[in-house]
């Protein structure tokens, strides 16, 4: 295993302390493994909670900060948070107007948070809802849309959800916005490489040298192919194709697009990526507005790429646009 | 084995637990590699290791909460959320009591199913920890004595995997092998057979 | 060669047109291999050119923008651009008040600059000045400080100098801010696998599975020592020592401080690392102002680290807070 | 070879160092990666080849300018450019004539290796392609037929190289492996000898 860390005991609890060292503008660990918006939620606005496993920088603790996220609960790598963590960050996002719960759909989280919500309930009274991300086209057939995973659509959701609560949204209204957000998107990924979790001290699947993984989830899930690793415009197409044949889309829609690593995957090889999806949707007549290029939902050191599209409309468009910082993003 | 379940059962079963999840860790790591994301062995162990630490108070419903809270903590992937799950709604039935008869043991296994089924959305038939618990509850119905109680869940634990074996996963993240978990046991029906020898040994 | 692309030939070009595609705000291509600020140098602004290999974005394109720099030329993977394309970029940034060339001190770049700064000085009679980026404290020892080659410590020197241009500074004021923040910055890097040229089709050198090399530069030149891979905190530990022992800092001493991946090391193992820098900092009561944490000057997929301190006085802090931004970095 | 160095010369020389280049690329890029980048076959074979496909004027200058420009052109590395401001030297000395006399070989030689130290700020002695100028400058004085130019060219580089071998680099990226280079061969004077076996051949 080749990472530099002290322990795989320690990595995360580790990782959050040098985050919030670094960056303490935006992120304060009120408790271990609870990140919060540093100044908190302000009163009165609708806090918006997410958490999940480690490993997955920026997502999720790097998305907290204004205009974005308030909180939250982090798991080990790649593993759930607990429902205490999770009941300890909805504590500390609500401002008064309730919490948005948006992660993704992963049975251990989404068993986890239930019982979070549970919990602040009964004790605490504060009213919470729920917003699966579940925009990974590969991982289950449109019938069984609401099975599929969670992956870089995330960000779009944390984006214009985290924006309607800034603008005094109701928690019926935030909820609302990230639940569309959540319609909007449909993501693909494929994997040139596993990644190491820390604990388990070997790759999370073994690949052949020149070999690529279509539809491969952000844990190294399986995917629907494997074969030899193409050209970037034969994969750039299969994903565009895949992606509109979920969401069909034509002259005079808008989108945004989401070119992503997932981690060793350089910004050169994403560019190259993004250079042919444009020219795909551009035959379509569809209009790319702020489009995203980089690493925004990672596997560690897993070489691959994503490619998540967000259907816009006024509405949303205006939320993306929205004013927004955290150590990783800035709008 | 007590004539009825006290909390010193439970300090007793946990013991057990402790050793033999850490013994069978590699291979329920193993089956979860298979099918799943591989931890399923660390979760097990972890849970009970943190279980053994926790003070068991005489309420056997307050034990069984004790008991909960260490496995959430200490493992909430979903193996051990449901776990958790489990325990808990045994809470609630022995809350208050210093001695549970081993008669309620077919009742306690099918509140904590209806409750398992509840927090993870799961139905029966799906091969999972769920189809488990509920043929250990039938197969336990009527039973009284700790060691036809064994006798029962070990048969049953037997028949369920190999009745479960050749169909496809349709719950958790084995779901998404369906086809490659044909003739795979379940990891989570499997972590349920390690916990059973591990009491009925 | 596990990379997304379409032909090592074609790979420099597409990155680039992606590049342009995809934040048309900040950067534009009047020619090929050359990258202007959008809008061009605002007139009578001094303008800052910067130019060297392809494969460690954002270094250099990735700087060009409103209050860092005016233009950026761009050679192969790891190679020189030519002395026409840096000429052309020169000319381009020239809002008359003439240019400042800001660049590592690498062997093919220094010709070529030298040559296109007498082209354009014979042809166009432009000005231009240049500081060169020696910052990498294992290439040379300090008698010969003026052969080390720049690496990650650039960053500092194009947002120093790129500011100072921004607030109107004439071009021997720029050349001033740029050479003062060159030299306060001390960087060293690490590395844990190499990265693979497009053209060369191999990896650019062979290191061990469980072994780390101390000291190593951006194109996997040498470094100071090849062993076993430490733990994380006695890699910082060896690192801020060797910079500590190059550039002795004490109480009341501000820097800021760059952790930098140098590709596929994700952002959990800089935090980590940055963790215990910082402590090792404090405990010699040196401050970190404005903190870096991430991707800023990188080797493609290369796993491996570096840091850069930068010694501030209150002309570079402000300096370094002015506002600037670009696609991969915004203040 | 006719009895001067006529713009008819310089094409049938460059048509000799494509092939030439082209060939011994793969032993250039081994020799440079053992000690740099890598790229010094590369370099050569792509800077002869771009040249190749220029149009060179009868004005031996010009000629030399077209070369100049086509090497820097296609080979920015630090060996094109250093051959570029090689070729833009001679292009100085030899503007405004069709014909150069063979005896200002060493000359232009001298020229050379003067605009390379000054280019490069680099000093002979350092085992770099600038000693390899310098002795075939030196080994080509007074001499004014091909045949013996190229007598005296073959052993000089042949020499040179072997009076470096065993000392350490002091320019380039060579530089950072001082130590390495003991024993090895200097790729830029290496690429420089393949070029006169090319043009002696
Ligand atoms: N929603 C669910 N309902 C019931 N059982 C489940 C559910 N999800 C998973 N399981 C059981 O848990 C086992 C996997 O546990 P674990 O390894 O902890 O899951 P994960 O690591 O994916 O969170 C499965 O084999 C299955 O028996
Ligand atoms: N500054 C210099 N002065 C003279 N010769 C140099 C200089 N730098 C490099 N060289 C020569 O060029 C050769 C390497 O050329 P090349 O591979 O093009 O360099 P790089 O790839 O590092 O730019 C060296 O072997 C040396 O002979
Ligand atoms: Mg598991
Ligand atoms: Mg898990
Ligand atoms: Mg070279
Ligand atoms: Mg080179």
């Amino acid at each position: 295993m080749k990472k530099i860390l002290n322990s795989p005991e320690t990595y995360v609890d580790e990782m959050l302390e040098g985050l919030c060292a670094a960056h303490p503008q935006y992120y304060q660990q009120p408790e271990s493994r609870v990140i919060v918006r540093t100044g908190g939620t302000p009163a009165g606005q609708v806090g918006i909670v997410t958490g999940g496993g480690s490993g997955h920088l920026p997502v999720f603790t790097g998305y907290v900060g204004p205009g974005l996220l308030s909180a939250a609960a982090i798991g080990n790598v790649f593993a759930s948070p607990s429902a205490e963590k999770m009941a300890s960050a909805i504590r500390h996002a609500h401002g008064g107007a309730g919490v948005l719960l948006l992660y993704g759909n992963y049975g251990g989280d989404v068993m986890n948070f239930d019982m979070a919500a549970e919990m602040v309930g009964l004790e605490d009274d504060i009213a919470t809802t729920t917003v699966l991300l579940a925009d990974d086209v590969c991982s289950a057939p449109p019938e069984q849309a609401a099975k599929r995973r969670g992956v870089a659509g995330m960000v779009y959701a944390f984006k214009i959800a985290g924006a309607r609560a800034a603008q005094g949204g109701d928690l019926a209204a935030v909820t609302r916005a990230a639940r569309k957000a959540a319609d909007a998107c449909r993501s693909i990924g494929m994997a040139l490489t596993p990644c190491t979790v820390p604990q388990a001290g070997k790759p999370t699947f073994v690949i052949g040298e020149d070999e690529m993984e279509m539809g491969m989830g952000i844990h190294g899930e399986p995917g629907i192919w494997r074969g030899p690793l193409k050209a970037a415009d034969a994969i750039a197409d299969e994903m565009v194709d895949r992606l509109l044949a979920d969401l069909p889309l034509g002259k005079g829609d808008r989108i945004s697009l989401l070119v992503n690593s997932l981690g060793a995957t350089p910004p050169e090889e994403l560019y190259i990526l993004y250079r042919r999806a444009r020219a795909r949707f551009a035959d379509q007549g569809v209009k790319i507005v702020q489009p995203l290029v980089g690493r925004y939902a990672t596997s560690m050191e897993m070489a691959g790429a994503s490619i998540t599209l967000c259907r816009l409309d006024e509405e949303l468009e205006g939320l993306l646009k929205a004013p927004a910082e955290c150590a990783f993003w800035r709008v | 084995m007590s004539a009825v379940l006290t909390t010193a059962s439970l300090r007793s079963a946990v013991a057990l637990l402790v050793t033999a999840a850490e013994a069978k860790a590699p291979i329920l790591n193993a089956a979860d590699g298979k099918l799943g994301d591989g931890d399923l062995g660390i979760t097990v162990s972890e849970g009970w290791r943190e279980a053994s630490h926790r003070d068991l108070p005489p309420d056997v419903g307050m034990a069984f909460l004790a008991l909960a809270k260490a496995f959430q903590a200490a493992s909430p992937s979903s193996f051990g959320t449901l776990m958790a799950t489990a325990l808990m709604s045994a809470a609630g039935v022995c809350k208050g009591r210093t001695e549970v008869p081993w008669s309620e043991t077919s009742a306690l296994l099918g509140k904590a199913r209806d409750a398992m089924m509840a927090r993870g959305k799961g139905e029966l038939g799906q091969k999972s920890v769920l189809d488990m618990v509920d043929a250990l509850s039938t197969a336990t119905a009527g039973l009284t004595e700790p060691k036809a109680l064994a006798d029962a869940a070990l048969a049953a634990a037997a028949r369920t995997l190999g009745l479960f074996r050749d169909r496809p996963n349709g719950l958790g993240r084995a779901r998404m092998f369906a086809e490659k978990s044909i003739g795979l046991d379940d990891p989570g029906m499997l972590a349920a057979k390690v916990m059973i020898e591990a009491l009925a040994a």
